[in-house]
């Protein structure tokens, strides 16, 4: 009898959503999980755009879907060995397991903000990243976030697009995110003014644009084209900026009492020592390679091996779960010989 | 005939007296204003008038037809002309009765400016006479036409609908005490009239009413209130008269003289506009006729309310209104009184301060200037047309078909034709365009100026002077090439509907030639409103302050129009009308350049035969 | 700002320096702006601290300046250093070290570039052979002479005779820092703690007792820039680019500016002097500037050594009052004396800038 | 004061934080549409001022929002309107203008 048994590695938004969709159709998912809960970078958002929906309903639908779903948390993949009809697998908490396919869904890291040293993340008093100031929106006390700031500036394209910070790709969800976040800092505090830094604004999704006219016409955030090149901190604390606004071609200063830093999506560090377990390959961009990158995005070259998510590439909320079902969907007529 | 008092005096007259003398006055006080307030040549020119005979014909021939009958108003919807030259003449022609009647009987009484009005109180006449018969014949006939006329009025107050007007005017509180003692007036004086007709006589209405009457209010002490009544509702009705709406009535009948007196607008707000603003009857056929008004929020931005808010003084909305217009001219095509809303609103724009003002007296043009070369023929496509530059390229194809040599003035871009300046009230501004082009096109050796825009062909053929240099619309010019058998085009079987742009339609009369050159190119058809009725496509560089997407409804508004007709494609000789169009239209929209160029094309196949 | 933030770029940032046997190559230009700097330098290092150094008479300038003003190409300028890698595997020393900011900066491009072109390395190698007939061993480290300070920073302080401290309130003396552009703007790695954060200087200052002072426009250049300076035209920039950092200094007080360029603490201390001419305004307190030293002058300060013999008589700003914080005895009518006594003709003392 | 033959020049760097916005302010409420700017240039290539001037609606603007002058380019401004026409935020260019030069004022 065919082993039902299916690996999921990494207990993220996708591979909560795939889990669900395999235990509808019959399947026995285990997630393997390297953190002590469930939900990935997602479960420690606080909004998500375009609907502004509550990261942590959607974290709890997912979880509520996968009930009967084993979950290892704090646990991560030993080894794999390739077997006949699939693969035999030593978890990090001494289970070994056999499954008929596996699943990565290892997502990305945030980019190290403090890399970017001239930003001086983790230097100056008042530098946070994008995730920093989600977990303050969601609550979270953060001191670096000024009780009554007067100007914000948000820096896109924070370690994507930068040959030099190691990742030559866009990340895609930036551009929105900093938009989302400056509507939602407006709204918190509507006297500040608003600054984003950016070198192409990337609005490519539903209803993105209709943010930016929004962030332009009813919140007034001002959209300065150019890449901060430098910030420094004035006798007050405050952040100097500095950067070139490309469009009236003038140097431009700011000293802000809040800089917010977009940090982009990499790769998971640990997804290359997965690759390699499965002898799968790591594409130039530094995320795993699919068959291809327009019908089997979903597909690992190694068979029974399968992707979902921003382990193949930076990727939004929906595209992360709708690539999910996807898997789910091919993992399925896979087993079942329909591939 | 005998006077039923001794003096000719009752106190029931003072209200009347009263506001007789208070609009008289304040009408006298207002015209020394206005006179004072034309500039010394108009002055002349328009005190010169009323003592030339065919002017003062002509003023008198106007008065009647307009005031009174309303000639205008039963072309355009016979309800309506009806109700108004039924009530305006019907009064007339009581008051002209009323002093016949005291010219006839009473002469010496004549002084009293009351007694035609009261004849019936003081004077016991009755109708056994054959003059009396016929008098109050046609006094009862008259006030029996006004109390029609009043009934049509009350109900188009209360259903316009009715009348074909889907919107009418709202009234402010001065309007309404003006109307309802407007409306009092005619029953109170049927009223007063039939409580003295056994006394003073009367006819077919005021007889019968008061048997009526007398059945059970036998004494003749009830008259008076009646009388009182009357004479209250018309004092009232003379005392708010300068305040309300009704102003029009005295206020045309300056207007008619000063405009056969080539007076024009020279000042936003004093003599002749001061006129014009006066002589709105607030009728409210601008409001219907307005392309903005498709949308409910704009009706208040029609003309009407121009006029009522200059009135007032109330600067912000003359500000909003003035800027908000398209300046499409369609209020000033159906206006009754003639009302120059476009102008007007120019005006307002125009003397407005400014910070900054354009200078371009200084320019340096030598560079715009057109090629040398012999070509006697040059084309100005204007700005527009770089946007739509199918214009530019199907005229200039059409003209080498034609063989024409000629020189595309603004190929490279040149100057603007000051249109957009001078409606936007910068008239120096648009002036120094002006002079910037002559010196181009003079200085180009031309002889001919074709023009395929319509907002540059209305300043060029009106503002521009161009010794030498004609100036013509293109539709014109390819129907010139078409009759001297330069351009054999091959009639399409496309029927088009022609759209009159604003500028070149209303703005300088142009209706027939592109319709026969679309005619001689293509089937031809009319929309429901055409020519100076046409519907502004929505996206005229008139207005200042609509925004892109309140324009949708209009141009979808104008497009209705077209479409039914049937035609199969829209045409046009506009390149914003065009671009406009184009954005939203099911069907088709060509220029006229485009559809002749096509209709050229077989020719263009033969041209290279023999030449190959 | 958070200082464990710094320190740990500056763990990422740790360049290896030999702790003895140096070539040592001076700067063109030193010598005539800060004539006792390199002087001190070798005696602190050689004679008080007991390391190896050695100097070559043959030694000619690197060609930085000229490369940086475009008058020399760049093939040439790494023949010329070739040369200067010649004398030293001569003498038999594997460590560089540099006085000079850009001599460090071309040497260390040099071998970077090498190190990309191995096929350009051959080609030189043959120019040098052709044009002298010497052929070199490429250095095994290349330091600055400051890096050697740095790293001898602690050591000085032991043999230190006053510390970085204000005699007067006890406070730490608030010390801006300034480093060469060419220390590690092109090539992080090879400066102490980076360059965005460098710590080559910070490092002395705060072993010596002073405090840093970090201000928004640290990381601007002097305002020398070469061409900037050199074509008179361009001066208003160079002058500029000097007023804007003190623009930016002047709120946190600061008591003296430590360098490790050349050009650095000539354009930081003359600029001043033309600043306060153009502005009126000048930057330390009553009057005068700031005082702006090298790093071997700010050490032979601290070792204790004779403030006129460290050659401070030259400097634009006068020093006496930074020497009174500092609680160092000095002779005021023996400032324009020379080495042996001779009298070196007191200079005209600017209009506003306040001098002794 | 000595001649030195040169002397420190005008930073071009521009405080954001510190603008004086006035002018940029009032056109905002005037011509709201403003704020919708996102500096394509459509309006600059279709500018029929350019050909002979350094007119650009989207220069203007944004040197407005960095407190810059634009005296010079408005001065060139013909009101032609083609701007408009083009803008696909369907802004206003030719009122803005307009409001402009009413509420500009000469330094």
């Amino acid at each position: 009898m065919q082993n039902r048994n299916i690996l999921i590695i990494g207990g993220g938004i996708a591979g909560m959503e795939a889990a669900g969709q395999l235990l509808r159709l019959g399947w026995e998912p285990v997630i393997v999980e390297k953190n002590e809960r469930l939900g990935g970078h997602v479960a420690k958002w606080y909004k998500l755009f375009p609907d502004m929906m509550s990261a942590a309903d959607l974290v709890q639908t997912l979880t509520d879907g996968i009930k009967e779903a084993t979950v290892y948390l704090k646990t991560r993949v030993a080894s794999m060995n390739r077997l006949k009809d699939g693969y035999s697998v030593v978890l990090s908490n001494g289970v070994s397991l056999q499954c008929s396919a596996v699943l990565i869904a290892s997502g990305f890291h945030l980019f190290d903000a403090a890399k970017k040293e001239e930003y001086g993340y983790g230097v100056y008093d008042h530098v946070i990243t994008n995730a920093d100031l989600e977990a303050w929106f969601g609550g979270a006390p953060d001191n670096r976030v000024p009780a009554n700031p007067g100007q914000v500036a948000f820096v896109h394209c924070v370690g994507s697009r930068d040959l030099k910070a190691g990742n030559a790709q866009c990340s895609k969800v930036c551009c929105m995110t900093a938009i989302k976040q400056a509507i939602e800092f407006k709204e918190r505090f509507p006297g500040a003014q608003v600054w984003c830094f950016y070198m192409d604004l990337r609005l490519f999704g539903k209803k993105y644009e209709d943010f930016y006219i929004n962030a332009q016409k009813d919140f007034g955030v001002h959209f300065v084209r150019g890449r901060v090149s430098e910030v420094s901190e004035d006798i007050d604390g405050r952040v100097v900026l500095k950067a070139e606004d490309t469009l009236a071609g003038l140097p431009v200063k700011l000293r802000a009492d809040l800089l917010v830093l977009m940090s982009g999506m990499l790769c998971n560090s640990d997804t290359a020592a997965l690759a390699s377990m499965v002898r799968t390959e790591v594409d130039s961009d530094g995320f795993l390679r699919s068959r291809d990158n327009i019908y089997r995005i979903n597909e690992s070259r190694r068979e029974g091996v399968f992707f979902a998510g921003a382990c193949t590439g930076s990727k939004t909320v929906p595209e992360t779960v709708a690539e999910a079902r996807a898997a789910a969907l091919d993992i399925h007529n896979y087993l079942n010989g329909n591939a | 005939m005998k006077e039923r008092f001794a003096s000719g005096f009752d106190p029931f007259v003072l209200p009347f007296l009263l506001g007789m003398i208070f609009v008289l006055g304040y009408c006298a006080y207002g015209i020394v204003r206005i006179l004072l307030q034309l500039p010394r040549k108009d002055r002349r020119r328009f005190l010169l008038s009323l003592i030339t005979p065919h002017i003062i014909l002509k003023n008198v021939w106007d008065i009647f037809c307009n005031c009174l009958l309303h000639v205008k108003l039963w072309k355009r919807n016979k309800m309506l002309g009806f109700m108004h030259s039924s009530i305006a003449f019907g009064w007339f022609m009581l008051i002209l009765l009323g002093h016949i009647e005291v010219m006839a009987y009473c002469p010496d009484r004549i002084r009293f400016f009351y007694y035609p009005i009261f004849f019936n109180y003081f004077v016991a006449e009755n109708e056994s006479t054959i003059g009396g018969a016929v008098l109050f014949f046609l006094m009862d006939f008259f006030l029996l036409m006004i109390l029609t006329g009043i009934v049509l009025a009350v109900v188009k107050r209360v259903r316009s609908r009715i009348f074909g007007m889907r919107r009418t005017t709202r009234l402010s509180l001065m309007d309404n005490i003006g109307l309802y003692s407007l409306w009092a007036i005619f029953p109170l004086r049927l009223l007063a009239e039939s409580f003295t007709a056994h006394i003073s006589g009367g006819s077919f209405l005021t007889i019968p009413a008061n048997w009526v009457f007398r059945q059970f209010l036998g004494n003749d002490l009830n008259m008076l209130p009646t009388w009182w009544a009357y004479s209250i509702a018309l004092g009232v009705f003379m005392c708010v008269l300068p305040f309300t709406r009704y102003m029009h009535i005295p206020a045309e009948m300056m207007l008619i003289p000063m405009r056969n007196a080539g007076l024009r607008i020279r000042h936003p707000r004093k003599g002749f506009a001061r006129i014009e603003v006066l002589s709105c009857p607030g009728c409210g056929v601008c409001i219907d006729a307005c392309p903005m008004s498709v949308k409910k929020a704009n009706i208040k931005d029609c003309t009407v309310y121009l006029n009522r808010q200059i009135r007032r003084g109330n600067e912000k909305r003359i500000e909003e209104i003035s800027d908000k217009c398209l300046l499409c001219g369609k209020c000033e095509a159906v206006c009754q009184v003639g009302v120059e809303g476009p102008l007007l609103r120019m005006e307002q724009r125009a003397m407005r301060k400014y910070g900054l003002s354009q200078d371009f007296s200084g320019l340096d043009v030598s560079l715009l200037a057109p090629a040398a070369s012999g070509a006697k023929v040059l084309y100005f496509s204007g700005c527009m047309t770089r946007l739509t530059p199918s214009i530019g390229k199907s005229v200039t194809s059409v003209l080498h078909k034609a063989g024409v040599g000629f020189r595309w003035m603004d190929e490279e871009g040149g100057l603007c034709c000051g249109r957009p300046l001078q409606t936007a009230g910068r008239y120096e501004q648009a002036a120094q365009l002006i002079r910037k082009n002559e010196e181009l096109i003079l200085g180009s050796g031309a002889d001919t100026l074709v023009l395929s825009c319509p907002i540059c062909y209305k300043i060029f053929s009106q503002d521009y002077k161009l010794p030498g240099v004609r100036v013509v619309n293109y539709a014109t010019y390819f129907s010139e090439l078409i009759a001297s058998g330069r351009l054999n085009p091959v009639k399409s079987d496309i029927c088009y509907v022609y759209h009159d742009p604003c500028e070149s339609g209303r703005g300088c009369g142009y209706y027939d030639e592109p319709r026969k050159l679309l005619g001689a190119i293509a089937g031809i058809a009319e929309a429901p409103m055409s020519r100076s009725e046409s519907v502004c496509c929505g996206g005229s560089l008139g207005s200042l302050t609509l925004e892109f997407a309140q324009r949708e409804a209009m141009t979808r508004k104008s497009l209705e129009n077209l479409y039914a007709s049937r035609a199969d494609a829209v045409a046009t000789a506009c390149p914003l009308c065009l671009a406009t169009f184009s954005r939203y239209s099911e069907r088709p929209v060509r220029d006229l350049s485009e559809i002749l160029d096509l209709a050229l094309k077989s020719e263009k196949a033969s041209d290279r035969t023999v030449r190959g | 700002m958070i200082y464990q933030g710094k320190q740990n770029i500056w763990s990422d940032y740790q360049k290896e320096i030999p702790h003895d046997h140096w070539f040592y190559v001076r700067s063109c230009i030193r010598q005539s702006f800060f004539p006792a700097s390199e002087y001190f330098f070798v005696k602190i290092v050689r004679d008080l601290l007991g390391k190896d150094l050695y100097e070559s008479k043959h030694h000619t300038t690197c060609g930085g300046i000229a490369y940086h003003c475009d008058t020399i190409p760049q093939e040439t300028a790494m023949t010329i250093v070739a040369r200067q890698f010649a004398l030293m595997t001569e003498a038999g020393y594997k460590n560089l070290v540099a006085s000079c900011i850009t001599s460090f900066g071309n040497y260390t491009e040099t071998l970077e570039t090498w190190r990309e072109f191995p096929e350009l390395e051959a080609r030189i190698r043959e120019n040098l052979w052709k044009a002298c007939r010497r052929e070199f061993e490429k250095p095994e480290y290349v330091a600055h002479a400051s890096d050697i300070v740095y790293m001898l920073r602690n050591e000085i302080a032991e043999k230190a005779k006053v510390r970085l401290i204000d005699k007067t309130t006890g406070e730490p003396l608030r010390i801006v820092e300034h480093i060469g552009c060419h220390y590690s703007k092109m090539f992080p790695h090879k400066g102490v703690g980076g360059a965005e954060y460098p710590c080559v200087l910070s490092g002395m200052v705060e072993s010596w007792g002073g405090q840093v002072i970090d201000y928004p426009e640290r990381r601007h250049c002097c305002g020398f820039g070469f061409r900037q300076y050199l074509v008179k035209a361009n001066r208003g920039y160079s002058v500029s680019n000097t007023h804007k950092k003190f623009e930016s200094m002047e709120p946190y007080h600061p008591d003296a500016i430590i360098t490790n360029c050349p050009g650095c603490p000539y354009f930081l201390d003359r600029w001043q002097y033309v600043i306060s001419e153009q502005t009126g305004k000048t930057y330390g307190r009553d009057g005068f500037g700031i005082p702006v030293f090298t790093y071997e002058e700010l050490a032979g300060l601290v070792l204790g050594y004779d403030p006129w013999d460290l050659g401070l008589q030259v400097h634009q700003v006068a020093v006496e009052p930074f020497l009174d914080k500092l609680g160092v005895a000095y002779d005021p009518d023996a400032k324009y004396l020379g080495v042996n006594k001779e009298e070196l003709l007191k200079p005209t003392l600017p209009t506003v800038l306040k001098c002794f | 004061m000595p001649d030195f033959g040169f002397s420190l020049s005008k930073s071009s760097s521009v405080s954001l934080d510190s603008l004086d916005l006035g002018l940029y302010g009032e056109l905002e409420r005037l011509e709201p549409g403003v704020k919708t700017c996102m500096a394509c240039g459509s309006c600059s290539a279709a500018c029929t001022a350019s050909v002979w001037s350094g007119m650009s609606v989207r220069k203007l603007i944004l040197n407005l929002q960095r407190g810059k002058d634009v005296e010079k380019m408005l001065g060139s401004c013909m009101l032609c309107g083609k701007c408009s026409m083009v803008c696909p935020r369907g802004i206003n260019t030719r009122h803005l203008i307009l409001s402009l030069c009413r509420i500009y004022k000469k330094q």
